[in-house]
Parts: C-alpha cells; structure tokens; sequence
C-alpha cells in the first residue's frame, strides 16, 4: 500500500502499463481476461473517484456552516454568497483555464494550454471523473480563504480573489505537486520526491497562506482588539451550526483522502483508518490543550481540533502507521490551540475562523511530519533526507500563495477596495452588500 | 394606580409567578432584558479568549396594579426571587394615570385586573 | 456517451443482449469470461444506483431546509411534516401501485399491474436497486408541491395530495417516457424519441405543475399582496438553513442525474461535469441578475440560480456539450429570476419558494434547449425535428399535472377543505395544525 | 439473498473457501479467472463496505442535531461535545482494544488480544475496511446514551463513560452475537442460531439499556414532574434542527443496513427496500398515534416513528418480506409512542430524546419480530424455536447492557459524581461545563 | 407628556400602525413580551406531554405623546386592536417629566414629535 | 427618584456604557426594541421583492436614578449616542414613586445604586 514516491501517480502509471501490455498480446486468451479485468476496473475506479468527489463536494456546505457558526448573525447572508459563489466562479475557471494550467502538457512550473476550456474526453475513461474530482479539490482550497477574511471583506473583491484562485494561483502551484497524475506533464515538486498524497501542503497551505495575506490586509474587524491591543473576543451566534459544519467536513474528508487514491483497492479502508483516528486524536488534544489552558473544555477549540487533525493527515495518510497517524493527529490539536492564541494574541492577525492554524500550521505539520512515521519505508529511505524535500515543497508553496496572496490582495486594496465601509461592517454585511437579513423576525442583540 | 416593574433572575419566574398567584396577582407582563448591576457579570471563554460578560439576562416584568395591591405585589415578588445573593433584583414603582382595556373600553381600577 | 434516443433505455437493453450473447455460447470459454464480466459489472451496476439512490434520497431535508428557510418560522414545524409525510407515504403508495402503474407490463399509456405491491425479486439482480432508486425520484417529485403551497395548506389535504401524486399522477406520466427502462413495457412518449435523462420534465415539470395547480387553487398567503393588488415580500426566517438545503440538494443531485446512468461507467463523470457547470452557471448568472435588476446581489435568489441550473441540465446531461451545459445553466439562472417576479407581480400566483419557477419554467427550457447543444449528434440528426418531439413532450406533462392537479386540488378544496382557517395561518400553523413550537424559548416576532 | 443462520458470515466464509479453491487450482486457466474475479469482487466489496461506513460515520451529527433538537438551547454546546467526543475517544478506544476484544482469537464469550492496536494489516484486502465499519458502528451505540442523560450530566462522567462503552461493553457483546464475522473467533448466540443482521440488539438495544441505567442513575431533570409527580413537558428548542438529524439517520441508516452486507450484491437493493419501507411506516403509524392520543399529529413523535421503524426492521432487514418489513415498521411506529408516553408517565424516567423507546424497545421488538416475516424460510425452519433463539439473545443483552450500565453509571455516582450541580443545570450546561453560549446574541427565554 | 404602554396581539400591529397613522401618530417603539391576563393561555403538545402555556406571545407597545395626543391615541390603539375577545390587551397611561431628541439636545413637546 | 428611558441605536451601547461608567452610572438593563421615528426605515429586497423596513432595529435602556443624577445621566447618554444623524434617539424621564432592592429589601436613595 505504501506508494513510495510521486503518490498516486505510480498507479496510474501501472494502469497505462497494464493498458499497454494488454494490447501488446492482444491476440491471447490471458490478454482478454487482462482486457475485462481493465476494464472492470476502470469502471470501479470511476465509481469510487465520482462518490468521492461528491463527498469532496459536500464540503463545500461544511466549510459554510464553521464560518457562519463562528460569526456573527448580521454576516449570514453574506457568508453563504461568498461559499456559494466561490465554488460556482471555481468551477466555471476550473473548466476554463485551472484544469488545463494544473495538467496539461507543458514546462515542471507550469502546464500547458493543452486542456483549456476543453470538450474532449476522449483520451481515457476515467479523464471526467478526474476532472470532477481535481475541481472539487480546488474549490476547497478557494474557500479555505473565506473564513479569514469574513465579516469584513466587499463582496465584489470576493468574487475578484475567487476567479483568480481557481483560475491561476491553485493550478499553477498543484502543478508543481501533482501535475503528472493526469499523465501528460510533470512538476518540478514531485520530481523531487515530494509527497503529499491528498493535499496538507497542496491545497490546505495554498488556501491557507492566502488566507494569511488576506487577513493582514484587511485588517482586524472593529472592535476585535481594544485600544491598547488587547484581543476581545467576537462570539459566534451558532455553535450547534459550526458542530453540523465540521461533522459535514469529517465525512467530507473521507472522500478527500480515501478518494486521493482514485482507485478502488484495500487501500481505501487503511486510509479511512489513519483519517479517523487523526481526527479524534485531534479532537481529544485540543479538547485537552483547552481545558489546561482557559480552565473549561472549549467546544470551538474541539472542533477546530478536529479539523486540524484531518488537515495534518492529510499529506501522509496513505504511509504512515497507524500510531504515527494517532500521534500526528494528537500533535496537531495540541498546536492547532496554541496556533491560534498566537495568531491572536501576539501577531494580532484577525482570524474568525481559525483558518490559518487549521489548515497552514497544521497543514505544515502533516507534511513534514510524515517522515517520520512511514508505515513500511522503502529500501534505503532517509528521513532526513525526505524531511529537507518536503520542506522545500512548504517553504515554495509559503512563498507562492502567500507572496501571492499579498499581491492580489493589496492590489484588490488599492483598485476596487477589498474592504466594506465603517458603516456597513457595523450594520452587518447581510443589509449593507446584500439587503438581507438573514434570521427574520428572531430577535438578535445587535450590539456588537 | 401603580405600574410595577421587578428585574428578576430569570429562573426564578416560576417561584415569583407562585407567589404573586397566591397573593391573587394574576396579571402580568414579562420581556427578556439584560441587566447591568452589582452582580458583576461573570466570564466565558470564547476560542481562547476571555469574554467579560456585564450584561447579565434577567426578566422584567410589568405589573400594572391597584393601590391597595402594591404592598402585597411587592412582598410576594421578593418572596419568590429572594435568594439572597448579590443579582436577586430590584422592583421599581412608577406612578400610573389612567388604564383602560382594549377590548371593552372600560377604564380605571376595574380594567386592572 | 451520447446516448441518441431513449436514454437509458438502449443502456439496459445492451445489458440484457450482453445477457443474451453469453448464455448463447455458454460452453465456450469466452462465454464463461463474458458471463464473470457480466455478473461483475451488474454488482457494480447495483452498487452505484443503490449509492445514487441514496444520495437522492437525501435530496428530502434538502427540500425541506429550503423551503423551511424560506418561510416563516411559526410555519417550520408544519414544513418538516409535511416533507416527512410526503416522503413516507409515498415510499409505501410507490410500493402498493405505484410502481406498477409506471414500469409494470401494460399500454403505452399505463403501465400495468405486474408489479402491484410486489415481493418478488429474482427476475433481475437489479430490481430492487431500480425499485429504491426510481423510488426516490417519486419522493422527489412530490416534495417540490410542498413549497409552492406552504404556509396556508391543511395538513390532512396535503396527506391526501400526496398518497395521489405517488401513487397515481407521477408514475402514469412517468411511465410515458420512461416505462421501458424496467424492459417489460414502453411508453409513448419515448417512442417518439422524447429526450429527458433524468427528469427535467418527467420528475421537475411534473411537480411543479401540480405545484402550480396548488397555489392557484389556494390563493395567496395573507399580507402577500396589499388591497391594491401591490406585492409585498414575506421574509424567509433562516436564510443559512436555505442554503445548507440547496447544497444538499446540489450533492444528491450528483445521484439523481450520474446516477440514471444506473451503470457504472465512464458516463458517470462526464454527467457530473455537466451537472456541475450548470449548476455553477446558473448561480452565477442568477446572481447578476438579481444585482442589475435590484441594486444588490441577492442571496435568495442566488439559491434558487443554483436549483434553476440543475433542473435545467437534468434534461440533457448525458448528451450536451460542455459549452452547452454552461450556456442551458447559465440561462436558467437568468430565467428564474425573471420568472419569479413574473409569476409574483404579474401572475400574482404566491409561490413561496419560488418552485414553478425553478422546476417547471426551467423544466421546460432544459428539455428543449438540449435540442440545440447537442454533444455528438447522430447521423441525420435534426434538432428540430428533436424540437418537435422534445415540445409534445413538455406539453403533454403540462396538460396532464397542470390539469390533473387542477382536479385534484379543487376536489379537495370543496369536500375536506384545501386552506387552514385565518385565525390558525395568522397565528402560524404549528400551533394550529400540530400544537408544536418550532424554536421554544427564541424570542421572534410574530407580527407578519 | 436469504441467509439462514448467523448471517454475514456465511458470505465471508463464502469468500474465504472461493480463495481457497482458486488457490487450489492456480494452475488452470478456470482458476485464474475465479482469482480475477475475486480480486474484482473484493475491490468492490470494500468500495461498498468503505462508503457504507462513511454513511454510518454520518450518523453521528444525525444523533446530535435530534439530541439538541429535542431539548433547550441552554445545552446545545454540552450535546455537541458529547456527540464529538464519544466518537473521538470511541474511535480511538476501538482500535487500542475495543476491535481485538470483539472480532480477535478467543473463547465464545470475550475475543481474544490477537488484534489489540494492531498496525497490521497484511491478513486480507478487506481488513481495514472492515476495522473502520466496525468503528463507526461502535460509535453509534455509544452515542445513543448521549440523548437520554441529556441535560443534566457531567462532562468528565460522560466522558469516562465514552471510555468504557467502545473499549469493553459493546466489543464483548457485540462478540457473543458476530465476533465471527472476522473469522477467527465465535461468539456463544450466534453459535445458537441468533439473527441480527446489522444490529438491531447488538447496537440499538445494547445503547439502549446502558442508556436506560443512566436516566435511572442520574434522575429527572430539575422541574420535569411536579412535586406531585405529574409529568411537565420541557420543550426542545429547535424541531427543524430535530428534523434534520432524523433525514440524516435515515440516510445513514442505507450504510448500516445494506451495509451489512459488507459485499456488492443484489441484496443491497433489497435491503435498502425493506428499510425504507419499514421507516416510512414507522413514521405514518406514529403520526397517526399521537393524533388519536394526543388530538393533534406530532412532529416530535412523527420523527421518533421514523427511527423506531428503522431500528425495528435493522435485525430483520435482509431476510423479511416486504410485507413483513411494512409491519414492523408500522408496529414499531405505535409502540414507540406508547413507550415514551409509558416510560415517561408511569414509570417516571426522564429521556429527554426518548432513547430507551427508539433503540430498546423497538430494538426488541425488530429483533423477535423477523421470526414470524421470513421472506424465504429455509426447510424445517420453526417460527417458535427461533423466537426462543432470539429471546436469549434480548435477554443476555439486556442483562448485560443494563446490568453493566447500573454499576458503571453507579461506580462514576459515588466516585467522580454524574450529576452537574443543580445551579449550573439551571443555568444551562453551556456555561457552566464549557463556559460558551450556543446562540450568541439571539435574544432566548431562560425561565426554563 | 405621557407615556402611553400598550399590550397587543402580534398579529394586529400592522393594523394598530394603520390608525395610529391617521390620527397622525408616527412614533412608536415596540417589543416582544409575554403576557398573562385574562386569556387563560391554551395548550400545546409536546411529544405527548401536555403543555399549559398561560404566557401568551404579546407586543408592547411604547409612545410618548403630549398631553393633547392622548386621546386620540388611545382612540386609535382600541380601533386597531379591538376584536371584542378576550385577550385583546391593555393600555397603560404613564405620567413623563422631560423628554430629550439625543440628536439635537432639544426638550419638550418639540421632541417628542 | 426618575426612570430614564433611552432609544439608542444599537451599535452605540458601548459608547454611551463607556460615558456612563465616566459618570459613575453603573447600573442599568436592556432590551432589544423596534422603533419608528423620523428615520424613515429602509429598504431591504428579498427575492425580487422591495421590503419597506420601518420598524428599524434599536436599543432600549432603562435606568433608575436618584434626582441627583439625572442631568448627569441624561448627559452621558447624549455624548455616547450622538451622530447627529437623525435615528440617535430619544430620552424619556418619568417620575418613580420607590424602589426596592429584593436581596435585602431595602428601600428608597440606597437601593437604586
Ligand atoms: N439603577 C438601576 N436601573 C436600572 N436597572 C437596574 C438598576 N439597578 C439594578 N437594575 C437591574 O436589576 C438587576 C439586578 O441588580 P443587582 O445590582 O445585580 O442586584 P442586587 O440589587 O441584588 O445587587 C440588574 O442586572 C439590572 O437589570
Ligand atoms: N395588570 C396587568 N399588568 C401588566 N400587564 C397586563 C395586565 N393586565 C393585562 N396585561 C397585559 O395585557 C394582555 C392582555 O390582557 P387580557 O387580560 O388577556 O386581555 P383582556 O383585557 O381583553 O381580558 C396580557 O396578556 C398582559 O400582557
Ligand atoms: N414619541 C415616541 N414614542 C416612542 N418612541 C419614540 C418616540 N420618538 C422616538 N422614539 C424612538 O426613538 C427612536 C429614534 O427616533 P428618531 O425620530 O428616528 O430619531 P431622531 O429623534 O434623531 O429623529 C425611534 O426609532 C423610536 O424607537
């Protein structure tokens, strides 16, 4: 089960080659038995690549539900356009430029014009269901950014930031990663040896970085730190909410990781393992870490526990063992705590949701932490030496999203404008950007 | 004619409603409020961070009586939300002019109760 | 993929041929290998309709959060009865006549009554997977009725509505288009060569036609239009609730529309692709609409440019192009919006939730617009000629549940009552109808 | 599709001799076929078995939403936590012993430390599948106690709670009833022909008593009866949130029972029939119970139908007839609502989601009830001798569960305490346990 | 000046703001509240169990006019609210020392307005 | 003894809890409110259709105060909630017969602080 190096990308190459072969005997009877076997399995390995696609999918809602739960009553509205839209402009540049710049042929740093806004799916059976798949896994490092920058950001910028993520900033830096998977181009990351099988590094970081640079820019929200600096806490208005999002996200993952396979094989179920047992590790830790610390068991911290859990995972759930899952899994909540505090109270960065130390910390952590706890390691494998490929693969995905980030988000600054007026934030983005209310007739104290 | 308005914890409603019942008060008004008195407010945490809540919920109620009901409405609120601790509440009596009943017309102590 | 006429019919039929062929040359080896291939890939076959029925399923509290969060909260108890009952009493009519009545051997017209509550399974090892699955898509047609004539129905009626549509109404139209896909009997409509994969017109048009039928018969909510005729807006109390709906439904309609393929194959991602970028589209144009035609992005709205780009891709989604599923969704979105303010302030028909226009007007725009974008045409393919057939059949499911739910609804509303009392709809319908409370110890104002 | 006696693991044993022949003959060119066709076959049995188990994990925010649905806002944070945590420490339990004790090399009462935290997954494709399936069942008997000591338990006890019921209760009863289905042990009441096919008494009921042990241990909650005794209602807070828990049950329940199969075979649609059927039953029979008794149809008791029908028809879902499945989902719709009305009038338990009705009462009920349904009964098969069969099975169940869920929740009593003090039950859990609030800002009626 | 409290049915504001309009009325300020009077409350059901709900969901009303607005106000409040059963509310007359427009600081009949 | 009545706009309470706490005011409790006044509402859209909101979202503040304190109290308000923007407000004095502390029940000048 251990996929040494390149991650997924070994097997599909054995499908090509098992293609290959296939045809080189066509005229035997083995060669037909090979040929329905392929066959069988192909389809299989459609099937299970669309399920977890849509599973993948679902996190979409899951992502909506933790940032709303976590904000305010007045940001609603606003929050469910921003995961609404962000997934829908994705998907659209998904199709138009993302896809083609991720995978098709061209150069290690970037891929070619080869599948742009392309209506042929001719070259393999399993190409759609790929498609789906890669897109939905880039709609989720797009949202990732939601969460940092809520409460505050203008809508318009939003959709601006969106078409660009999916469009260009995702594609170009999964290129690095992943390019080979669809078989036609290859990254200079994964030609290195870099492995992240599902993402920590891939799409948690790249949102996460970007979230990083968004919220830096924007500023903190009024009335977030007191005049002498000090932080105050803005209460979410629905945990309960935020609890169905992350219940959501969990089962998202199983598709999310599991999924990364794109192959029907055992390898499914080891991975559901390593990817439940992180996420209740994290889960106990963070629930842990917080009782130390501010004296009761804090429910936001448990969830974002959770999640961190799963985010740290993520790289290495198809080799690590399984207590290394359960301690990298541990490991994460404790820091996903600390993260948080830190970003808080010392750099005082503006984070609602938590997003940067769930999916940047944690998503560094996962990546460079799989080293060290491969399940069965191949002949003459170094951790040292793994440890110095993967962290070039987060320092070079650090300097692209959040250099990025910084760019796009102050050039969104000083254009269009990236946040709401004084006012607006004040009254609520759901009357100020959208004319709605979100909770008719219920009856909100409306004095934050 | 007295309109009396009391800031109650609000579980104790159902010892002070009790208690007004068995002094033949029946009628009464209640909102949601959040008080800001001796009582300190106390601390949650929310994701790490302290939050100072001063703005503690009580229940208002409205009481609008006769004269000769004050002392007994009075007496039976304190009943029922005494406990002794520091947020029990306070009662406040206003001076009232006129009540009438909406669905009759009627005015003056009879539209009271 | 393209598959020329009868959808999924020609699918079922290679299987049984296939079925056929192999018992032929039994003896033989390849035969032997032709029947292992066989058994395996209807195991898949089942596999995935049973998971797509599934994720259709889950379609049921998708339409109840959207139409819950779009009403008002002193109705949501009365919401989730009736698309708890809807759904439960249609599993049980589908099961009693139901079934039999659309797939059962009969005319063209009505199926017959071969499978009549039925427990035999052992004609085909796909049956009860097609029973589950054709199943919910009964369910599905009934829910949409529920939005359109929420807020003012009487339970009991509305029980009464739903044993009918299940049990009579849908499965008789149903059976026109797609009778043959069980392979014992076919339908007119689909003799024709009527197109509809998944059920723009045959499940979406269906209900919402009867949905129409119900609103007219029921007359406006009171306070929706001023003594001068003016409209006025009735504010949904749970705008996030809304949207957690429409995602759910965008999720499960990765099982209603890949999911007719009832095969596993490479078809599934294509569809998905489809699917997907109609439904980004249509939120995405929905969106712009609203912006240009009310000053501000609307959130609602937007929401319903999501379920407008679905519905309209449900039509065609095996065989449009890519291009051409973002051009149908796209114009959906547009369409709805506009359609929902026709249908509100020129109509002065109440729909709620908007779902004549979402499922009927968008319905109809699918089935016909898959005419024209055409992925892989056949030889002497003609779109209108296509036109033609694809118009018989958008009006014939206009005549029949259009003036079906005319009868229906009128019967009712002069023997058992359609409408609650005044006194009960003003004080909400959870007290009257139910003597529940939906959000005890909220405080909400009840003055609408 | 009728499996005799002791269930699945006729179909593994199946698998397992189908290995040992191909292996047998592995130099035929037959034999090379079967072995293709069992590596097709396994890789779809553990794509089925791996989603199956994603949708029981899913399960989990069902449980919570109905939990916190069903009781007041003041507890909303405390319900969520319970819910996450009892599946974290749950998950993590199951693989530290839970699994070995339960499925490991042993005698017919306890499983043996053949798989304690095990990382080795070498012995057969399905293993690890197999371990997370089991997992997430785990995790729902454990959650189902959560309901009914709502509102009024320590944290830290519950917690330590979570602890013993993955790691010792469920694994050593579950083992008496399927430890075989590993194949390398046998439990004492399947050696004696017990049925249960995915868990009406092995999961329902053993939550169920343990649930029932801790109401009694803990008492009613502050002002449920009167100082006469009178039973007083305490409403739950939020119905469609209810609602929505009990669609996401539903769903899940398609994992849990076709699941069962743990296998890729036309018995997945049947049973997928049954269960449905026997849920929609369960919900009309309810519906039409509480309006007889109570004048008005019920939601909350609408929803706990839906549930009785489903845990009724989960023991028998393979094997009864359709006709039989309707029944029991009917009879289980109107003994749920005599039983809650029963357990909390007369015998003055307090189960605030109505726990100990759903699971035990209908889980017994499920259990006896598919002796007299059978679909296809074997030869010789005695309806009386194999409800004796099942009676033992109940009973040891709820000797167990019960028995060991008095001196647990008793041994926590006098020890570490179970009960918050009266004060912050007053004040809600929320604040006192977590110090969060779950609705921040809305304006709630505290008086309760 | 005074105070005029109000208790109405929820569903009758839109109507009570109808006449309060043409009697020239605009200001106004309303919550919620729950009310117990003569309307005895009614039941509820909840998963089997009876409910007594005796606090029925009210709107309170709050204007301050001068004295000459008086009784048109209340004029206008019983026109709007009065269905004649039992449960239609009450009005409560509040004498009032000052009244003060935050806004510009100016007293009296002129701020009220 | 008076109870001052604010309507203030709801994002202002910290500002006027900040200039109350300046002048030693530390008691006081709260309700959420909807007012109409010179401020003519706004106007919301939902699904296409124009929402006329007049009924808009405010705070109302109740503080009982010793005669002493009223200038002062009435004084803090107007410097924490003015904008100068029509919707700041208002401020209503009414006269209050006694109050009562229900810990200890005490009366009169004590009990209000
Ligand atoms: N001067 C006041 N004006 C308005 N409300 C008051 C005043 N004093 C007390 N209250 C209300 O009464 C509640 C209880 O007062 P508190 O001072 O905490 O109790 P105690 O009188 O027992 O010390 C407060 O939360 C507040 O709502
Ligand atoms: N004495 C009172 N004090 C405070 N509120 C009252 C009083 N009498 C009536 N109310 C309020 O008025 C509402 C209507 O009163 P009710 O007695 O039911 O109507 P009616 O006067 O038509 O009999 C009550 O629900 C309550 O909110
Ligand atoms: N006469 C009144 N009676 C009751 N409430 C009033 C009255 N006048 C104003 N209010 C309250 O004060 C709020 C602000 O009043 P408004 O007239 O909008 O402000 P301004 O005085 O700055 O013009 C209103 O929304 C309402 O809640």
């Amino acid at each position: 089960m251990f996929i040494p190096r390149g991650g997924k990308k070994l097997l599909l190459t054995t499908v090509a080659l098992t293609a290959l072969s296939s045809m080189a005997f066509a005229e035997g009877e083995v060669s037909e038995l090979e040929s329905v076997k392929e066959e069988l399995q192909t389809n299989m390995n459609i099937l299970w690549t669309a399920m977890a696609a849509f599973l993948v999918f679902f996190m979409q809602p899951g992502f909506a539900m933790v940032e709303a739960g976590f904000t305010r009553a007045k940001n609603v509205c606003n929050i469910m356009m921003k995961n609404l839209m962000d997934f829908s402009i994705g998907s659209v540049m998904w199709w138009l430029i993302g896809f083609g710049l991720m995978f098709g042929a061209g150069g290690t740093f970037i891929g070619g014009g080869s599948h742009i806004a392309t209506s042929d799916y001719s070259a393999s059976p399993l190409n759609w269901t790929f498609f789906i798949f890669q897109c939905v896994f880039a709609g989720t490092a797009a949202t990732i950014v939601s969460g940092a920058m809520a409460e505050r950001t203008k809508f318009t910028s939003y959709l601006l930031y969106s078409v660009v993520i999916c469009g260009v900033i995702y594609p170009i830096s999964g290129h690095w990663a992943w390019g080979s998977l669809f078989g036609v181009s290859e990254g200079w990351l994964e030609g290195k040896g870099f492995l992240d099988f599902a993402g920590s590094t891939v799409v948690h970081s790249c949102g996460a970085w970007l979230a990083l640079a968004g919220a830096i820019t924007l500023g903190p929200r009024i009335g977030k730190y007191s005049p002498d600096g000090k932080s105050k806490a803005i209460l979410g208005h629905n945990i309960p909410m935020a609890t169905l999002g992350v219940f959501i996200l969990w089962f998202g993952w199983f598709g999310f990781n599991p999924g990364s396979t794109t192959e029907a094989s055992s390898a499914i179920g080891y991975i559901a393992v390593t990817t439940n047992l992180a996420a209740a590790a994290g889960a106990i830790t963070a629930l842990l870490t917080s009782w130390i610390r501010f004296g009761k068991p804090d429910t936001g911290m448990s969830l974002n526990g959770v999640l961190a859990g799963l985010v740290a995972i993520t790289a290495g759930c198809d080799c690590v063992s399984l207590p290394g899952a359960l301690i990298i899994g541990a490991i994460a909540g404790i820091l996903v705590v600390l993260s948080v505090e830190f970003i808080d109270k010392v750099l005082k960065i503006d984070d609602p949701v938590g997003a940067v130390s769930v999916h940047g910390v944690c998503g560094v952590w996962g990546t460079l932490a799989l080293c060290f706890f491969m399940n069965e390691p191949a002949e003459g494998y170094s951790a040292m030496s793994q440890l110095a490929t993967q962290l070039t693969g987060v320092g070079a995905m650090f300097l692209w999203a959040f250099g990025g980030g910084m760019i796009l988000f102050n050039v969104i600054k000083y254009t269009i404008g990236l946040r709401t007026s004084r006012e607006e934030e004040i009254k609520g983005l759901d009357l100020g950007e959208h004319g709605n209310e979100g909770y008719a007739g219920f009856q909100i104290f409306l004095n934050q | 004619m007295k309109l009396i308005i009391a800031y109650i914890q609000p579980d104790k409603l159902n010892d002070v409603k009790q208690s007004l019942y068995k002094a033949s008060i029946f009628k009464m008004s209640i909102t949601n409020a959040l008080g800001c008195g001796q009582q300190m407010g106390y601390h949650e945490s929310y994701r790490g961070v302290d939050v100072e809540v001063n703005l503690l919920k009580k229940l208002r109620m409205e009481i609008a009586v006769n004269d000769a009901y004050v002392e007994p409405t009075i007496k039976a609120i304190i009943e029922g939300a005494r406990t002794g601790e520091i947020g029990d509440g306070k009662i406040f009596i206003m001076p009232m002019d006129r009540c009438v009943r909406i669905r009759t017309g009627e005015e003056g102590n009879d539209a009271i109760g």
